[in-house]
């Protein structure tokens, strides 16, 4: 019974490791820099698919969050809910200086509402003004080592 | 009816254009724009960084008699203003970038200095090594202007104090000298 | 889903949306599947850079005026730098304004493959939504080789710019030119064989010349509806009286109209690149600074969605006094909900998308009751009129 | 004395042409439409065990009902969905000429199976009570009206022209005096098209189409019931594939089980490439646009076959 149970278990994690659904959260005061780069990862220089990493559409479907861009009053709540609908195991990942720090934008300004990691609990952090797509790829990854940490037991 | 896009696809079949990135290295040009390192042997601690850095991502702190100062990459807009600006260039943007990390404060790099303590007050107010540089930059260029010995007032007497050493006599003779030599009165 | 009155519901597109890069609401007003009404809510977006931009010096809000938007990173800093430099009555030297030239066609370039390849992703055919990006590459590698970045290119600077491109350089970009160039040429045949994109785009979201009057439409939305109208010909700015190129101008009116303009443009930039490459002329990089004084002026340049407008006013300081940004999309958003009215539903994501909806560039009204804590939007003609107390 | 069938029975549920074998091949379908559309948009595309790993990655998820879905209807439709498909894979003739759970009519059983999972979707996601669910819910079954006339059409003709309603006649028939493929060209691109549109692919994929309802009636779906979903598609491209190349690709049969076996799996992959292919190439239609293909082509040239074998012409 426990071998099986192992067995189970490390089946988890590999299907865990090999396909990894992201979704694509903007965090409200962004450049679009950091989006398209995110973009530039699904098509085929960088191709992501190679790794099981798909972009879905929704975030029910989603295992791993990008939140790139800087976090406005305005989009707070909303940013708030994606993350809630968002079902278990999952990490975030916080892109660009903007989403770790605020960047040229500061978080004292009028419209802000502090950095990502204020509002939702963030697994990783990606440097860059906009990182390339390989560091967002080496981001993801390292979401997924953390992911796999989380597992929970198959039921 | 579609025999262009067939004919592309086709191709793209044969040969995709995907790199192989985990397994070889990412495209970077000559003087691409990562994160900026500080140089500890070559920086002395002048702030020019901190002073034209667009994001404020370069802080200084000045604690126990030592100036750090500090770029946090989280923050770094990666314009190279900082390189550019550097008279010592000391801090360079390194031709790779940022690696993913769990701990936001992990992109930083820092350079610490001893700083000169002020004669009159003991408040240390500029790096030993900057005044250093400003010594040996005034004597080769303006020699005839100034002599050492008004160099080494002005690099140990703080700002503050030397507002308040005008009013003493000899001092103020020393300034009027160091003036006179200026060409300016 | 919601029911409003009778027949029509109201169907909610965003903020997170995965037509949209960017979060934006938008209602549309559906009976049944046809597009009665439209009301768009943007200010997601406000990130109060003209606040930023009075606390900074002049160099300073070069690279916050990169971030207004990272696909028209050039255009953006292009303008603001162009209106200090009338602003102050800076001359800039030929080779600078070259070196600026080649880097906001490039910049150009790289947009309109990025637009037409989300268009496409849009209607469906990813397979040339990934053909296009896959083109778009060779022109990232020229930016990131020339500037050192993929987006924000940090190479205007006020009264210059700070990189040199060396004979090594040009070689290469021309290279990669050719790349980009016979992509381009597939990607219009490919569109213009293709019956089912001309059946989804075509005599959808039409726009006719007098409402494109009227609504002040600007960039290739405008030059889609017949309107002759670029900057760079119009009032040249950064030397662009040197350069021989076309107004590409097409009277579809539609979202097809809108795709053809894009592609041809870009043929037309790869044009004026390759021109600047070749007069490269000598000289210095940088011209030298005066001191601020009083004045005040404005900088338009052709950015890749439209007219983009910086207004600068100066004082004694080295802190400007006021800036104000009008981007393209500013003008372009209102001119959605004539396009969206009448048509389908399937169809309003296209529609959004085909005005190159930047919102980054545009988000910068908002007003919030500080007392209540609460937020409301207010009609732009009673905004204009001062019916809105602030 | 009723042990051995038994047994042969369940192995057949369980192991061959059932679970096990259907959702290993499904899923090698799966990852070659994946594989190929990725190449040939100058990707990579993913490893062969993608499919797998996402559908077991999917089982293990929590799984989130919303408050404003109505619950039953929220589970019970990937489930009637995935048990609809299955029962038609056990009805392809998977053994040369016999299927599974072969009987008098199975192919007009498997007809009408394959149009359960359209509903059940369609049902998911009205319960799902999210807008885009609804109004994909309200796409997938106007695309039902459209395809559903070619579809049957073409396949009334297959059956006229075999003189039979059960699928080892249809075989038979085809193997006796060569595939309907090239008998009735017309049908057969009918059959196509209109194939094309039971699976949901491009140009047709106008119920899920992602940059206009989010995921449509997937959209509130995650965890295990999206997982079922994934396998209903992934037996779904088994299913359609295995019914195009049943009745208009019968033709060798060689006699010996195994031989036929592998034989039919070639030709399963081979039209899962060709619907693929399609899939790759084309852009998405709107609602209204995609009756131009359905009715005034591929119904029209079904009916001319119709009229062809009705008339005695077909030789």
């Amino acid at each position: 019974m426990s071998s099986k149970k192992c067995f189970l278990c490390s089946l988890a994690k590999w299907a865990r490791r090999k396909s990894v659904w992201l979704y694509h959260a903007p965090a409200g005061g962004l450049c679009n820099g950091c989006d398209i780069e995110i973009a530039a990862a699904i098509t085929p220089r960088y191709d992501v698919e190679r790794f099981g990493i798909l972009l879905a559409p929704s975030p029910r479907h989603a295992d791993v969050i990008l939140v790139a861009g800087q976090m406005t009053k305005h989009s707070k709540e909303r940013l708030l809910r994606v993350y809630q609908q968002v079902p278990e195991p999952k990490a975030v990942v916080a892109i660009g200086s903007c989403a770790i720090s605020g960047n040229v934008f500061t978080t004292e300004n009028y419209p802000v509402a502090g950095t990502v990691d204020q509002i939702i609990p963030v697994d990783v952090y990606v440097p860059g003004c906009p990182p390339k797509p390989e560091a967002i790829i080496l981001g993801v990854v390292k979401a997924i080592e953390k992911l796999e940490k989380r597992t929970a037991e198959p039921t | 009816m579609k025999s262009s896009i067939v004919k592309e696809a086709l191709k793209y079949f044969v040969n995709p254009v995907t790199e192989a990135f985990p397994a070889a290295k990412p495209y970077f040009p000559k003087k691409y724009r990562g994160p900026p390192v500080y140089d500890q042997d070559k920086c002395m601690g002048c702030t020019a960084c901190a002073h034209v850095c667009p994001a404020d991502a370069i802080t200084v702190i000045e604690k126990d008699g030592k100036r750090t100062l500090e770029v946090w990459y989280g923050k770094c807009t990666f314009c190279a203003r900082c390189e550019e600006s550097c008279p010592a260039d000391a801090i360079h943007l390194m031709e790779e970038f940022g690696v993913p990390s769990e701990d936001k404060l992990a992109f930083k790099s820092t350079v610490t200095h001893d700083m000169v303590k002020c004669k009159l007050c003991g408040k240390p107010f500029i790096t030993i090594r900057h005044a250093e540089w400003i010594k040996k930059n005034l004597l080769e260029k303006m020699s005839d202007v100034v002599g050492s010995e008004e160099i080494d007032f002005f690099l140990t007497v703080c700002e503050d104090c030397r507002h308040k050493v005008e009013n003493i006599p000899e001092f103020r003779k020393l300034l009027i000298r160091a003036a006179i030599k200026g060409g300016k009165v | 889903m919601e029911k409003v009155e009778g027949k029509i519901c109201s169907i909610p597109i965003g903020p997170y949306h995965p037509a949209l890069e960017e979060i934006a609401f938008y209602k549309v007003y559906v009976e049944g599947e046809r597009i009665v009404d439209a009301l768009i809510k943007p200010g997601f977006n406000h990130r109060g850079i003209e606040k930023l931009a009075m606390q900074r010096s002049y160099r300073r809000n070069v690279q916050l005026f990169e971030r207004v938007c990272g696909i028209c990173s050039d255009a953006h800093t292009t303008a603001y730098c162009v209106a200090v430099e009338n602003c102050l009555k800076i001359n800039v030297p030929k080779r600078a304004q070259y070196i600026r030239v080649i880097e906001h066609e490039a910049n150009r370039i790289h947009s309109h493959l990025l637009w037409f390849g989300i268009a496409m992703h849009i209607i469906g055919f990813d397979t040339l939504f990934m053909h296009s990006w896959a083109i778009r590459e060779a022109i990232m590698d020229v930016v990131e080789t020339l500037t050192g970045n993929r987006v924000n290119y940090s190479v205007n600077t006020i009264g210059g710019v700070r990189r040199d491109i060396t004979p090594e350089l040009a070689k290469y970009v021309e290279e990669k030119l050719k790349i980009v160039e016979k992509g381009t040429l597939y990607l219009m045949k490919a569109v213009k064989e293709d019956k089912t994109i001309k059946a989804r785009t075509s005599e959808v979201g039409i726009l006719t010349k007098e409402e494109a009057r009227k609504y002040c439409v600007v960039g290739p939305t405008a030059r889609a509806s017949g309107i002759d109208e670029d900057i760079r010909k119009d009032d040249p700015y950064i030397n662009f009286e040197d350069f021989e190129f076309e107004v590409c101008v097409e009277d579809a009116c539609d979202v097809y109209g809108r795709i053809m303009v894009r592609l041809r443009e870009t043929l037309e930039s790869i044009k004026i690149v390759r021109q600047a490459l070749k007069n490269l002329p000598e000289g210095k990089l940088i011209a030298d600074l005066p001191y601020p004084f009083p004045s005040e002026d404005v900088g338009r340049v052709e950015a890749p969605r439209g007219e983009l407008i910086y207004y600068v006013k100066s004082n004694y300081t080295n802190i400007p006094e006021r800036v104000k940004v009008r981007t393209p999309t500013f003008v372009n958003l209102p001119a959605v909900k004539p396009m969206l009215i009448g048509n389908k539903l399937a169809d309003a994501p296209q529609i959004l998308a085909s005005i190159d909806p930047c919102l980054s560039c545009n988000d910068r009204l908002v007003i919030v009751d500080l007392r209540s804590g609460r937020e409301k939007t207010v009609l732009l003609q009673d905004f204009i009129r001062g019916r809105v107390k602030l | 004395m009723y042990i051995v069938p038994l047994l042969i029975a369940l192995a057949e549920i369980i192991i061959y042409p059932g679970l096990i074998f259907s959702i290993l091949f499904g899923g090698i379908i799966v990852w070659l439409y994946r594989k190929v559309r990725a190449r040939l948009q100058g990707r990579r595309g993913p490893p062969w065990y993608q499919t797998y790993a996402d559908v077991f990655k999917l089982l293990i998820k929590e799984t989130i009902i919303p408050l404003r879905a109505w619950k039953v209807g929220f589970i019970a439709a990937p489930m009637i969905s995935l048990a609809a498909l299955f029962v038609a894979v056990l009805l392809l003739p998977f053994f040369g000429k016999e299927s599974a759970l072969g009987f008098l009519g199975d192919a007009i059983v498997l007809l009408y199976l394959l149009t359960i999972p359209t509903f059940a979707i369609a049902f998911g996601g009205m319960a799902s009570g999210s807008p885009y669910g609804i109004v994909g819910s309200g796409r997938e079954t106007s695309l039902l009206v459209w395809y559903e006339l070619p579809l049957w059409l073409s396949a009334a003709t297959v059956f006229a022209l075999a003189n039979s309603i059960s699928i080892s006649g249809i075989i038979e028939e085809q193997a006796l005096h060569g595939p309907f493929a090239i008998r009735l060209p017309l049908a057969f691109i009918a059959f196509l098209i209109a194939a094309q549109a039971k699976l949901a692919k491009r140009p047709f994929d106008i119920p899920h189409a992602e940059t206009e309802i989010v995921a449509g009636p997937y959209t509130e779906y995650s965890g295990s019931l999206r997982a079922l979903f994934e396998l209903c598609e992934v037996f779904k491209w088994l299913a359609v594939s295995a019914l195009t190349a049943t009745l208009f690709l019968g033709w060798p049969v060689i006699g010996n089980p195994v031989a036929d076996a592998l034989i039919f799996i070639v030709k399963i992959v081979f039209f899962a490439l060709i619907f693929a292919f399609i899939d790759i190439i084309n852009p998405r239609l709107r609602i209204e646009q995609a009756g131009w293909p359905l009715w005034k082509i591929a119904a029209a040239l079904a009916l001319i076959d119709t009229i062809r074998v009705c008339m005695g012409l077909v030789i």
